[in-house]
């Protein structure tokens, strides 16, 4: 698998004194989905804004496709590497969910065929093809949330970054938006998910990456990430409830993650 | 317990003004001293609008059209999903003596007031940081403390948590089962995170296109998984897996009801298997 | 000042920033801005009020001085011509350069001084001055919820600009109607952000029990008035008025350029 | 007690909020987004800060207007060093908030229309009213002429963004 994104030493401050991002190294695969977990302030959005040359490292290199972050402009970036905000309401101003939608690809100066075929399938995507006409301020969170997503699936882009696409959602409307995800994943795209639902984590990522204090804690499969407890503790997160159960009831390591796969593990020790 | 409640919904309808139907239909409930009540419901199902309700806010600050009546024994404090949005002041002192500016207190009994309430939310050494500079789950905690600052009877948040990270959010349902514990606060929470209201609240409802469905003490209320499953409600992984290991007999149906967190399903289990153990 | 009666400050502030509009010479100006910058350099500069300052003020004092330099037709002329059309005299004189450069440096004074007084007052100090002096406490406090929402809309406007980049919109490219229509894009989300937070914060002040006109609210720890400060703000008036008197209503009048202007 | 009423839209304390609102919005626009034009009077500052007024009079109609007008860019000019201007822009850009939102609010038929009247209005507001102060400030009659382009220019770029946008940004608050 080729690297799309390749992190080295990277260091980032808002401010003169405060150092954000501190050393961040880290490559990303083509196709992985990869979540990034971490207590509030810990750097989640600021490294996911490097990865699309929003921000430019104050140290270090970012390379996208093998190029540096600092020779190409956020539009050309946004291209490969799509961002998409946690406040869906931040981005939205078109007076129709297709011209919403369309906004990014008229940007790219596509012709107008290609135009109407991306907002077309990225709508399909998201299921929203017969809502093209709505004013999407009207819509619910949700279906706010899905039109934020298919704004930047519209572009085409190689690596989808969704920066708690959940939040605030209820649980049908956080199914659904990771049942989407998922889907985008198995279609190809690499996909970068910032959340703070260990549930979700367990569930759909298939690498993790803990961030503290600018710092990149721990990174790796989310089996190998929930079972260091003092990685976690210091992080400002917890383990899912299934594997603190597992833990709790003495059950043999690895713990499962999931329902499903701690029922299988139960189930199979035959009690 | 059961004593004068301090507060009680009668036959609540509230239409919003620009709403297409009404956001609360037929609504009657009580609240007694020391109740901890947790709400949950789908999107749109009228969380937010039966706790501005509850807390006066509604219809006094909204346009609509209200039937029924709210009557309450005491003031209510009331805190919001945002913590950013709802902070009034510069920083965390000016916050809290808001409200008893407004009541026109004295100095001296500000000063006390305010030193109790740091002292209540654990953030004493922090009076005269900005409420911004704050981690999330410090933010929530002032907002808490802004919200008691003028002592209310009940306490009512709107998704608390919603923003914050696992830790944050630990640390704002451990303040409130702190509330809970020492000065047998009243507390009304709504929320998504079903696993945390089922760990915390003593009673629960849910509500659905503006309508209680359920209002049961916590324990029979996640018994009832199809009712939660046919509303959209994450019913907590625990108790998922309770009734999984049931019906596959690797427990037996506990007579106190279902385990209500991660500890509890625990001790289920391990009796369990010290049962089959001793048995075999 | 930070221990002082919050209208004290205001007061203060506002004689000071009266002082420069005594004088036309910049020669008096410029005594008055280097005392008023080594009075603020003893306060403390703010460094970003620095950056504010030579922004907003240095550019209004430039364009303060080339707006008037050729509209001055006292003094001996330098140069002279005529607006075509309708003949009206533009001319650069003695007198002419000595008010353009005078008008400059009132505008660098009181931009000096308004600036530092807005930097380092918080909302609630000026709310606690103005109540102070008698303004009624709903606008008061309409001036620290502004004060208080500028933060907000400044962080909304970065959010919704970068959103806007990341869907391949620059916004320093294009020509200026291009340019005027992508601050058309910015309005839409900025205003359905900012309405969504006006319910909340109503709420949050309503349920802590903020009205209107409210008779009973008193400022936690407001200062009371010193007897120096009083003082100090009663020989303030004096000194202003005797200047006043001085510079404007006396025949030898000092630091006048061209009697019966502003 | 059992009570079935309707209640007002807007209390006194929201309206007090979204004026402010607009107060800091007119105020942040006049401050941070301008375009600077080498034209004479006004300092050659094109500023965006008309925008949130004729919002504010457009949507909320001419108290918020007049207010937003009023507050938003005295403040400015206060803050800014053009102090001498304040009162005088309190009184005029509060006048030109509350005459827009006036004739928005009365003047009935196709709506462009009638918010590009209102726009004219102001217009000729802001001109007459800065020109004679003007006259009083500068000591001559044909100096403040060098501002009207200016004063022309950010009001017609404040209209030219609002005006297609008001009726969406109406059914957006309404809805919230
Ligand atoms: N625009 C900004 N200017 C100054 N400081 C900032 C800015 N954005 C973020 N920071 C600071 O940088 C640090 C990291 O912020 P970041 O938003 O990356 O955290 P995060 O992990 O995404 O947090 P959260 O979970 O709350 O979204 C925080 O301390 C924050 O205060
Ligand atoms: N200010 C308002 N004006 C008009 N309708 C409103 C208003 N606020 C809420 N509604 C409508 O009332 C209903 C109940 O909304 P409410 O916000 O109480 O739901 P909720 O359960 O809190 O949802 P969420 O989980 O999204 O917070 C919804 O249909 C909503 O669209
Ligand atoms: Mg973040
Ligand atoms: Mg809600």
């Amino acid at each position: 698998m080729s690297v799309v994104i390749e992190l080295n030493d990277v260091w980032y401050s808002y401010e003169k004194e405060k150092l954000v991002l501190q050393g961040v190294s880290l490559q990303l695969k083509q196709g992985e989905f990869v979540a990034i977990i971490g207590g509030n302030g810990s750097g989640k959005t600021t490294l996911a804004k490097h990865c699309n040359g929003l921000y430019k490292p104050t140290q270090g290199t970012v390379k996208v496709n093998g190029l540096d972050t600092k020779t190409m402009s956020v539009a050309q970036l946004s291209r490969i590497v799509a961002y998409c905000y946690q406040n869906p309401d931040h981005q939205i101003f078109h007076s129709t969910i297709k011209a919403e939608v369309a906004f990014g690809p008229k940007n790219m100066g596509w012709p107008p065929e290609k135009i109407e075929q991306a907002v077309a399938e990225a709508l399909a995507a998201v299921g929203l093809s017969d809502k093209g006409d709505e004013e999407p301020h009207f819509s619910s969170k949700g279906t706010r949330q899905k039109i934020a997503v298919a704004s930047i699936l519209a572009m085409k882009p190689q690596v989808i970054v969704l920066d708690e696409p959940t939040t605030g959602l209820d649980y049908r409307g956080m199914q659904e938006m990771m049942e989407l995800v998922r889907h985008l994943h198995a279609e190809g795209h690499t996909i970068i998910v910032i959340t703070h639902d260990m549930r979700l984590v367990a569930e759909y990522a298939q690498r993790v990456i803990v961030m503290h204090k600018g710092k990149l804690l721990c990174d790796g499969d989310p089996v190998h990430v929930f079972s260091q407890t003092q990685v976690l503790a210091a992080a400002q997160v917890e383990a899912p409830a299934i594997y603190r159960f597992g833990k709790a009831a003495g059950i043999d390591d690895p713990i499962p993650l999931t329902l499903t796969a701690m029922k299988k593990q139960v189930l199979g020790e035959g009690i | 317990m059961k004593t004068e409640p301090l507060l009680r919904v009668n036959g609540v309808y509230w239409h919003y003004e620009e709403g297409a139907q009404s956001a609360l239909a037929d609504i009657h409930l009580a609240l007694y001293p020391g109740e901890v009540v947790g709400v949950v419901g789908p999107a749109a199902a009228g969380k937010t609008t039966l706790l501005l309700t509850m807390s006066g806010l509604i219809p006094a600050n909204y346009g609509g059209h209200f039937v029924g009546s709210v009557e309450s024994n005491g003031e209510q404090g009331i805190v919001f999903q945002d913590p950013e949005t709802q902070f009034i002041g510069l920083t965390v002192e000016e916050e809290l003596a808001f409200s008893l500016e407004n009541a026109g207190w004295s100095d001296e009994r500000i000063e006390k007031r305010m030193a109790e309430v740091l002292d209540l939310i654990g953030l004493n050494s922090f009076a005269n940081r900005s409420p911004l500079e704050l981690s999330g789950g410090e933010k929530q905690r002032v907002a808490i403390a802004s919200a008691l600052s003028h002592s209310p009877q009940v306490l009512i948040l709107d998704e608390p948590t919603s923003e914050l990270d696992p830790v944050g959010a630990r640390e704002v349902f451990s303040l409130l089962s702190r509330l809970k514990r020492e000065k047998e606060m009243t507390i009304v929470v709504s929320s998504h995170a079903t696993e945390e209201l089922a760990a915390f609240c003593d009673r629960m409802i849910l509500i659905a296109e503006g309508k209680i469905v359920l209002d049961q003490p916590t324990r029979q209320f996640f018994d009832q998984v199809d009712v939660l499953d046919e509303h959209g409600i994450l019913v907590p992984d625990v108790i998922r897996l309770y009734h999984m290991l049931c019906q596959q007999g690797v427990l037996s149906a506990s007579t106190a009801g279902v385990p209500l967190t991660v500890e509890e399903l625990a001790l289920y289990y391990k009796e369990a298997r010290l049962v089959r153990e001793g048995s075999l | 000042m930070k221990n002082a009666h919050p209208s004290y400050t205001l007061l203060v502030f506002v004689l000071l920033g009266l002082l420069p509009f005594l004088f036309q010479d910049p020669r008096a100006l410029i005594v008055l801005l280097a005392i008023n910058i080594a009075l603020i350099a003893k306060l403390g500069w703010e460094r970003s009020m620095i950056k504010a300052y030579i922004l907003v003020g240095g550019i209004g004092s430039c364009f303060a001085v080339i707006t008037w330099l050729p509209f001055t037709n006292v003094g001996t002329p330098y140069w002279s011509s005529t607006i075509p059309l309708i003949h009206y005299p533009v001319q650069i004189t003695d007198v002419g350069v000595l008010w353009a450069l005078g008008m400059g440096l009132r505008l660098a004074n009181v931009a000096l001084l308004s600036m530092y007084y807005v930097f380092t007052t918080s909302p609630r100090e000026i709310a606690m001055g103005l109540r102070g002096i008698g303004v009624p406490f709903s606008i008061s406090y309409l001036l620290s919820l502004i004060f208080r929402f500028i933060p907000l809309v400044k962080n909304d406007l970065a959010i919704i600009r970068e959103a806007q980049m990341v869907r391949g919109m620059s916004t320093s490219e294009g020509n200026v109607p291009e340019r005027i229509r992508k601050y058309s894009y910015l309005l839409v989300p900025l205003i359905f952000n900012s309405l969504k937070r006006v319910q909340l914060i109503a709420n949050a002040l309503d349920a802590k029990g903020f009205r209107m006109r409210n008779s009973q609210h008193r400022f936690y720890r407001s200062k009371r008035w010193k007897k120096a400060e009083v003082f100090t703000l009663v020989a303030g008036v004096c000194i202003v008025s005797a200047l006043f008197y001085i510079a404007r209503l006396h025949p030898d009048h000092i630091g006048v350029l061209i009697p019966g202007r502003i | 007690m059992d009570s079935t009423f309707s209640s007002r839209k807007a209390t006194k304390t929201k309206t007090l909020v979204i004026n402010a609102l607009f107060i800091a919005f007119t105020l942040a626009a006049t401050m941070f987004i301008n375009l600077r034009l080498p034209i004479m009077g006004n300092g050659g500052l094109i500023h965006l800060g008309n925008v949130p007024l004729l919002i504010a009079a457009f949507v909320y109609g001419r108290k918020t207007g007049a207010i937003a007008g009023a507050f938003g860019m005295g403040l400015f000019d206060l803050i800014s060093g053009w102090t001498a201007w304040a009162p005088f822009t309190f009184v005029i850009v509060g006048a030109m908030g509350y005459v827009a939102g006036l004739i928005a609010e009365k003047v009935p038929g196709n709506r462009v229309f009638v918010y590009a009247l209102a726009v004219a209005a102001a217009l000729v507001i802001k001109i007459v009213g800065y020109y004679f102060v003007e006259v009083i400030l500068y000591g001559n009659w044909i100096q403040p002429f060098g501002s009207i382009p200016g004063n022309v220019l950010q009001v017609v770029v404040a209209a030219v963004i609002v005006i297609p946008l008001v009726g969406r940004l109406k059914k957006i608050v309404g809805q919230g």
